[in-house]
């Protein structure tokens, strides 16, 4: 991520290293974000004054982060993975089963999670990086497999009823002095769930893999361009393989952290996730085109999307289709203005 | 292994679909030997190469290497890093989004974490040596072509190898770059290290190299020392015949005579660009080759791209045998017969998927129209009349463009133009990464052309090579036509003296 | 704006009941109304009585997209809406909205679905009793007394309250009489292309059937599409039996001109009962029931007049 | 001029291939082939599938009813599709997620126009094909726009698309004031069903003509060329007189024409609409045709056939799992299984490494005797 913010010490150097494509835009993503949440907080104010409201933003999209910075990642090596939504549905649908018709418990579900996050992972992977088959394609069937599983595993939703897996459900962290006090006079603390935490330390712990590991560098390289990075003496396949079983892995994990935040396995769980997240990570400032992009960006990517979503609501837009309406405007300002930023930038040099 | 072996290379095959690249090839490298390799256009140079470092699964043959008892099996780059081979590619293989150092040190550094400081440090340290302008935390996409260059050159020296292999790494190197990687070359050299070196200039060749090995249509034509073998007969053996004598050919360029009294084809006055040229005057008369020489980055390119119509034109006017014409865009240049061949091959002049036919009819038929495509029977008869007069080698016409040699994609180029039939004809650095006999070649068609009434700008980088085609030389620097030589002026000493520009400050 | 801190807004609920001037608070979250005539008319509905004019402040909020729903519900809980009317769009995942009400001192109010929570989670619910629907619609079927029952089933989107309802009761029949048969049972999702793929399907394989039972008007819409082109008759006199639901005013329509033989009704008109139920609570009663049913009947082709077009038809 | 004296001939080898060889080197292989199984599947488990009857329809036209014709029929929109997504995939290496919203505000323009705004209506309120036309000249706008977010602000196609695909169908809602319109006619109905007296639905004919029209268009225009050369190398068709950028445009105009045709042949089959589930899902079918057809999704060179049968491809294995009553929800899990096993066999890769095992294999029989 940022190769070139520091100002070079050394004296020798003519010019001021310019901002790297990453930081730049996740400067612009972040900037965005803050100016239209506190925007919000003064002209809307009601809701969006509380912290909760913040924090809650947060308990809805855990999965979707941890979706999202999968997606970025795979976006980063140049790839596309759209399977992560039905992966996250397959998920949920498997481990609800398990835990109500077949005696599961906690640990089964995180088995199954990342079970299907491997198998999903490695059979893409090894199509994608061995097979040489455009991750599109791969991801596309990959997506319609996880969805008509679901299906056949249940086509009714299946509500969890398992008092070991709800009271991790509803475990709330209390972050202090951040409560309000609700109408009624009492004080409600301000809470997040378990699944937030998760989904911040994967953005922590990727946030370090993408900077300083040999791997994290490597997906950067083969997104740059991959014929380069071979010559360069970088195992492409292999970095294009972990860069989709990450993404998959993730999703089973986001699956995880839905099932986690709704407790029910449902066809309709996610849907449209792969969406969010390949909106998410663009928002944040990773390019489709790969080689440029970043976790903490897309984590404001997931931020910015769902905080326009309740502005829209917030001023009266009630209809489904202004918050639609809304999302693809965003998305079409974000995209033109990093599209101008960028050739403004190459046009220079 | 032969004795003072550090790498052997026997019986290597590689044939792609159609193509036989390499057939029964042996090449031996010695420690401390700086060891040309040579061929023609798609003789089979790059391929050796990229079997050699594992781009290619080899099809046949072994490879190895001092050290290693018995063939060592190399499948990736990596494993030829590992092996000792460090290698710079013919076309520049970094990645733009990179860093210069990230782009120094990715790919082999031990450990799995990445030391930014270590590494900024480190490569702060190489540029420095090599002089290279460039900082290690910039983006390596930021950069101009020659400075990348430098930087896949710094990474490779500065690997800790056995064998360096550099594959035409000076084709965008000014002289003194040329020099300060000479000299690196040499202190390798001086270590023990083997270094494998491509290149098209035969100077460069018989200034650092002990050992020829000679390469011709994918099969191996001998091993020589330096010594044994003067320039004309390694141009025989390249070209797989004995010249009677090399001047010949000299002798054939220059009885062509440059008529100069013809009207002016074309007259651009006060011409400048959005890419940052500086308002030029320019002009060329019927039946004339001129040239534009400059150092490397003078803004050759920009202002002929400036006369196209390639680049936004932001300034100027330009007429056309007297007439005002307004080019704005390629098309309208080409209307007017002007032919441009742009200096990056690969980026700018082929369109690689597509078959060497429709390469070569790609702008007449855009001149035809949309709605008047040329038939099959037709397009073939001209891709066939090209590549046979351009002696292009391919497997057939249907052949994607992409899998010919450098050399023969230049000419697939050439052919395109030509079969537009343009009465002025711009070309930039034709000749770049051509074998010798080729450039003959295209330095006869060029005064061919002349001699049938049309008009040429040549750019090229060899100044021997102006001097013989170009009646008239516009000399550029700091993206400014700085002067104009001709007639008698036009000498190697008076070019060097008016691109230092004596007379005015520095730059 | 309405912004104010704990302490001003806890003395404004302190009274007991909003007199007069003060509007009540309502926050809807329903479903997108562009789904179908049904949901149309039940969104209109709902505006034309949370109005300002009849006490009320209210946001609405349409979506079907249930993560959708429920961050616009927090987002409701948090501006201290005093009602929260509920219509899911998928039954479960509610938890922590309803939690989270509980905390904030919101009544939720479920309205023409149901959800899976806790029936103390909410104080009412307005719905229509889906498995009653198709218990109408099976018996109507079963009166009919054909020799053979060759159903084509074609349900709605799985596990939703309606198709769960309605499926239920034919599933039963089906298990039951031994002359009842699907001749094939496919959820179409309530996509009328889909319904006609599948019947489409069944024709052309050469199947015989003579009751076409769709979960709703549009699917069944689909299905006749697929009849008619394979010129097999339909509606009163016809080979077969296509019957439908949700009163649409087209549908009804079909119903008259005897292309269907039976549609059932679904009432979407609930605002009303909401309405009484918010003012009970404002005067301090609390409903006698949680779970209150919607009026509703089956239309049968041969009985069907011009005015229950126009009064029932939405 | 020449200095160098050889025979180009001698060094390069011709390749010498069986026919064998080279039919399964061709880029049609392998859909066909796919084609070729599910025939053969369906003659195996139930040849019932392939029977064709003529049957009087509710209108009294004699129709042809079968498997094979609804294939026919209900790939009408899918293939035309198809064609569209190729040229874009071509031009600009990218995909229009968009088409299915795209369909869905083709479809409502269409048939509010018709409707004359109304909910229902008895009978067209304007010539239909002047509707028609309008629709095609909205879709083509929105195509524009999917087109110069392409184009002009090198935006991927994949990303640009997403808002139309996000908001395509709330414009939709849009159009259609909220509500549902229904057309009640049976002449608007023609296109999507029978022409009287003709026994063959409609779409067909639509299909065939489309097909016609684009085969035209490649055949005595420069589209094919054009498209592929600026698909290929943006920079190098600029300065050979094209105009990548109109180029690319131009493709999601002809893109979003196809979508409004498809869009009006799926209004027209029950003349209503549902913007909300229309189509829904169909841009996945439609990129995996161009995929199935053997074409490269990162653009370039292409082969419109190959798409077209892809999508037959498509069609005739939904067709035979509904026949064999697999939940509709469960289709997609069954159609990823065959298209993975279908790219894997086309992979470039794997095809490599099965002829490679076929020499050794030779190889090894030859040595044995
Ligand atoms: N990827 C490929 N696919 C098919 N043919 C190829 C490929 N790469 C090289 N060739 C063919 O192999 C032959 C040798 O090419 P190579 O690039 O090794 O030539 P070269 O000696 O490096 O020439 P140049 O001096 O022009 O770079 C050529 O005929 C070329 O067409
Ligand atoms: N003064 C300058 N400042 C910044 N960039 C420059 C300057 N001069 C040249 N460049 C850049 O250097 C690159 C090479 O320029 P150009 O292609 O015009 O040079 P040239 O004379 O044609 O040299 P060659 O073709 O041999 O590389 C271009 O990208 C150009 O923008
Ligand atoms: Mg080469
Ligand atoms: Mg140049």
């Amino acid at each position: 991520m940022p190769n070139g913010i520091t100002l070079d010490k050394k004296g020798h150097l003519k010019s001021r290293t310019a901002m790297s494509d990453t930081m730049l835009l996740l400067t612009i993503t972040v900037v965005v974000f803050f100016v239209m949440y506190f925007s919000a907080v003064l002209f809307l104010g009601g809701g969006f004054a509380k912290t909760q409201n913040f924090l809650n933003i947060l308990n809805n999209n855990a999965s979707l982060i941890v979706l999202s910075v999968g997606m970025s990642i795979v976006m980063i090596t140049g790839g596309i993975d759209i399977s992560v939504g039905g992966v996250t549905c397959l998920v949920c649908m498997v481990s609800a089963v398990n835990l109500e018709q077949h005696g599961g418990n906690l640990l089964t579900v995180v088995l199954i999670s990342l079970g299907i996050g491997l198998a999903f992972g490695v059979v893409q992977g090894f199509l994608v990086a061995y097979l040489e088959i455009q991750p599109f394609i791969v991801s596309l069937a990959g997506m319609f497999f996880a969805k008509g599983m679901t299906t056949i595993v249940s086509k009714e939703p299946v509500r969890v009823t398992n008092e070991a897996f709800l009271a991790v459900k509803d475990t709330r962290i209390y972050v202090p002095g951040l409560g309000s006090y609700n109408k009624l006079g009492e004080y409600i603390p301000a809470y997040v769930e378990v699944g937030v935490v998760v989904a911040l330390l994967v953005v922590v712990v990727l946030f370090c893999v993408l900077r300083w590991t040999k791997l994290g560098r490597n997906f950067y390289a083969v997104g740059g361009n991959n014929q380069s990075a071979n010559m360069l003496g970088i195992n492409v396949k292999r970095t294009k393989f972990m860069a989709h079983l990450l993404c998959s892995m993730l999703a089973g994990l986001g699956g995880l952290l839905y099932f986690l935040h709704v407790g029910s396995g449902d066809v309709a769980n996610a849907a449209g996730d792969e969406m969010n997240a390949i909106a998410s990570s663009i928002i944040g400032g990773t390019l489709l085109t790969g080689g440029v992009g970043n976790v903490v960006g897309t984590l404001f990517g997931v931020l910015s999307l769902n905080t326009i979503k309740r502005i829209v609501s917030s001023l009266g837009f009630d209809e489904a289709w202004w918050s639609n309406i809304t999302v693809a405007a965003m998305l079409c300002l974000f995209l033109v203005v990093q599209s101008i930023v960028l050739l403004r930038k190459n046009k220079k040099k | 292994m032969q004795e003072g072996a550090v790498l052997e290379m026997r019986g290597i095959c590689k044939y792609f679909p159609g193509v036989r690249a390499l057939q029964d090839v042996d090449f031996t490298l010695r420690e401390g030997e700086i060891h040309a390799l040579m061929g023609e256009n798609g003789a089979g140079k790059s391929t050796l190469i990229k079997v050699l470092t594992g781009v290619y699964p080899k099809d046949g043959g072994e490879i190895r290497i001092k050290g290693v008892d018995g063939a060592v099996s190399i499948h990736s780059p990596q494993d030829a890093q590992n092996a000792g081979i460090s290698t710079v590619y013919q076309e520049i293989t970094l990645c733009p989004n990179l860093t210069v150092a990230e782009n120094m040190y990715i790919g082999r550094t031990k450990g799995n974490l990445t030391n930014w400081k270590e590494i900024n440090k480190g490569a702060a340290k190489i540029l420095e040596t090599l002089g290279i302008p460039a900082s290690p935390r910039q983006q390596l996409g930021a950069c101009s072509i020659a400075v990348q260059q430098m930087v896949a050159i710094a990474r490779a020296v500065d690997m800790d190898c056995k064998v360096l292999i550099l594959d035409e790494p000076t084709s965008s190197l000014d002289e003194q770059e040329v020099e300060k990687l000479f000299g690196l070359m040499r202190d390798l050299k001086a270590k023990g290290v083997g270094i494998i070196f491509v290149t098209h200039f035969l100077d460069q060749v018989y200034e650092v190299c002990d050992r020829i090995t000679v390469l011709r249509d994918g099969g191996l034509v001998g091993e020589y020392v330096i010594e044994d073998l003067p320039r004309v007969r390694l141009v025989s053996k390249m070209l797989g015949k004995e010249l009677d004598d090399m001047a010949d050919i000299k002798k054939d360029v220059c009885t062509a005579e440059v008529s100069v009294d013809g009207v002016p084809v074309l007259e651009a006055e006060g011409l400048s660009s959005s890419a940052g040229i500086k308002p030029f005057d320019f002009s060329i008369r019927k039946g004339e080759v001129n040239g534009l020489t400059g150092l490397l980055g003078s803004g050759r390119s920009e202002c002929v791209r400036a006369i196209f119509g390639a680049d936004h034109v932001t300034a100027g006017t330009v007429k056309m045998n007297g007439k005002p014409v307004k080019i704005s865009k390629p098309l309208d240049a080409m209307k007017h017969g002007i032919g441009y061949l742009p200096e990056d091959r690969k980026g700018d002049g082929i369109v690689g998927d597509l078959s060497v036919r429709e390469n070569i009819i790609l702008a007449l038929q855009v001149m035809k129209g949309f709605f008047r495509p040329f038939s099959r029977a037709q397009a073939e008869a001209f891709a066939d009349e090209y590549i046979k007069l351009l002696e292009i080698k391919t497997a057939s016409s249907d052949t994607p463009v992409k899998s010919l040699s450098g050399g023969n994609q230049q000419k697939v180029i050439l052919a395109r133009w030509l079969l537009t039939n343009p009465q002025y004809l711009i070309l930039d650095e034709p000749t770049r990464g051509i074998d010798i006999g080729t450039k003959v070649e295209i330095q006869k068609l060029v005064l061919k052309l002349a001699s049938e009434g049309k008009s040429v700008t040549f750019i090229s980088s060899e100044i021997d090579e102006m001097l013989r085609t170009c009646s008239r030389l516009v000399v550029m620097r700091d993206r400014k036509a700085v002067g104009e030589l001709s007639g008698e002026n036009l000498t190697q000493s008076q070019i060097m003296a008016t691109i230092a520009g004596g007379d005015e400050s520095c730059q | 704006g309405n912004s104010g801190s704990g302490a001003a807004s806890a003395a404004a609920s302190s009274k007991p009941a909003a007199s007069g001037s003060e509007l009540i608070k309502v926050g809807v979250i329903n479903n997108d109304p562009n789904e179908s005539g049904y949901r149309t008319a039940n969104d209109r509905a709902m505006r034309e009585m949370f109005t300002e004019a009849n006490g009320y402040e209210a946001t609405f909020y349409n979506n079907n997209d249930a993560a959708q729903q429920i961050a616009t519900a927090q987002q409701m809980i948090q501006d201290e809406v005093d009602y929260l009317l509920l219509s899911p769009g998928s039954t479960t995942g509610w938890d922590t909205v309803l939690q989270d009400a509980k905390d904030a001192g919101t009544q939720v109010i479920l309205f023409d679905r149901m959800l899976e929570a806790d029936e103390s989670m909410y104080v009412a619910a307005v719905v229509s009793d889906m498995p009653k629907e198709g218990v109408t619609a099976v018996d109507w079927l079963a009166s009919q007394g054909l020799d053979e029952y060759n159903i084509i089933h074609i349900q709605g989107h799985m596990g939703s309250d309606a198709q769960v309802g309605r499926t239920g009761a034919l599933d039963e029949k089906v298990n039951a009489e031994g002359n009842w048969n699907y001749v094939v049972q496919q959820t179409a999702d309530w996509d009328e292309a889909t319904a006609q793929q599948i019947t489409q399907s069944v024709i052309d394989s050469g199947k015989s059937f003579n009751v076409i039972y769709a979960e709703n008007d549009g699917m069944a819409r689909g299905a006749v599409a697929a009849l008619d082109k394979a010129g097999i008759t339909h509606g009163v006199d016809g080979d077969v039996i296509v019957m439908g639901f949700d009163c649409n005013q087209w549908a009804l329509q079909e119903l008259l001109a005897g292309n269907w033989n039976y549609d059932g009704q679904c009432n979407p008109f609930q605002a009303e009962t909401i309405n009484e139920i918010i003012q009970g609570l404002e005067a301090g009663n609390a409903p006698t029931e949680k779970i209150i049913y919607t009026p509703e009947q089956g239309f049968d082709a041969t009985t069907i007049s011009q005015s229950d077009v126009d009064t029932f038809g939405i | 001029m020449p200095v160098i004296v050889k025979e180009p001939k001698e060094q390069v080898k011709k390749p010498q291939e069986s026919f064998w060889k080279r039919m399964t080197r061709h880029q049609l292989f392998i859909p066909l082939a796919a084609l070729a199984l599910l025939v053969l599947f369906n003659l195996i488990a139930d040849p019932s599938f392939f029977a064709v009857s003529i049957k009087q329809n509710s209108l009294g036209n004699p129709v042809l009813s079968g498997n094979i014709i609804s294939v026919l029929d209900n790939a009408s929109e899918l293939v035309l599709l198809a064609i569209g997504m190729t040229l874009v995939t071509a031009s600009s290496g990218g995909q229009d997620i968009s088409v299915g919203a795209t369909m869905a505000i083709a479809g409502s323009v269409i048939l509010r126009m018709v409707c004359g705004g109304q909910v229902s209506a008895d009978s067209p309120c304007m010539p239909i094909l002047l509707a028609v036309l309008i629709g095609i000249f909205v879709s083509m706008a929105f195509g524009a726009f999917n087109g110069a977010l392409v184009a002009y602000f090198k935006i991927q196609p994949m990303v640009a698309t997403l808002i139309m695909f996000t908001a395509g169908r709330s414009i939709a809602a849009w159009i259609n004031n909220n509500e549902l319109p229904i057309m009640n006619d049976v002449s608007f109905k023609y296109a999507g069903t029978f022409l009287p007296g003709i026994p063959v639905p409609t779409p067909i004919f639509i299909t065939i003509f489309m097909v016609i029209v684009f085969w035209a268009l490649l055949k005595f225009t420069n589209l094919g060329l054009y498209t592929q050369a600026v698909g290929i190398n943006a920079n190098s068709s600029h300065l050979n007189g094209l105009n990548p950028q109109m180029i690319k445009l131009l493709t999601y105009m002809i893109l979003g024409a196809c979508v409004a045709v498809a869009g009006f042949i799926r209004v027209s089959r029950s003349g209503s609409i549902n913007y909300s589930r229309i189509a829904e899902n169909i841009e996945m079918d439609a990129i995996l045709a161009v995929a199935l057809g053997g074409n490269s999704l990162s653009g370039g060179k292409f082969n419109i056939y190959g798409s077209i049968i892809g999508a037959y491809v498509i069609q005739f294995l939904t067709t035979t799992l509904y026949k064999y009553e697999v939940p509709s929800t469960a289709l997609p899990a069954y159609k990823a299984v065959v298209v993975i096993i279908l790219v894997v066999l086309s992979a470039p890769v794997v095809r490599e490494k099965l002829s490679h095992m076929k020499r050794t294999a030779g190889k090894t029989v030859k040595e044995a005797t």
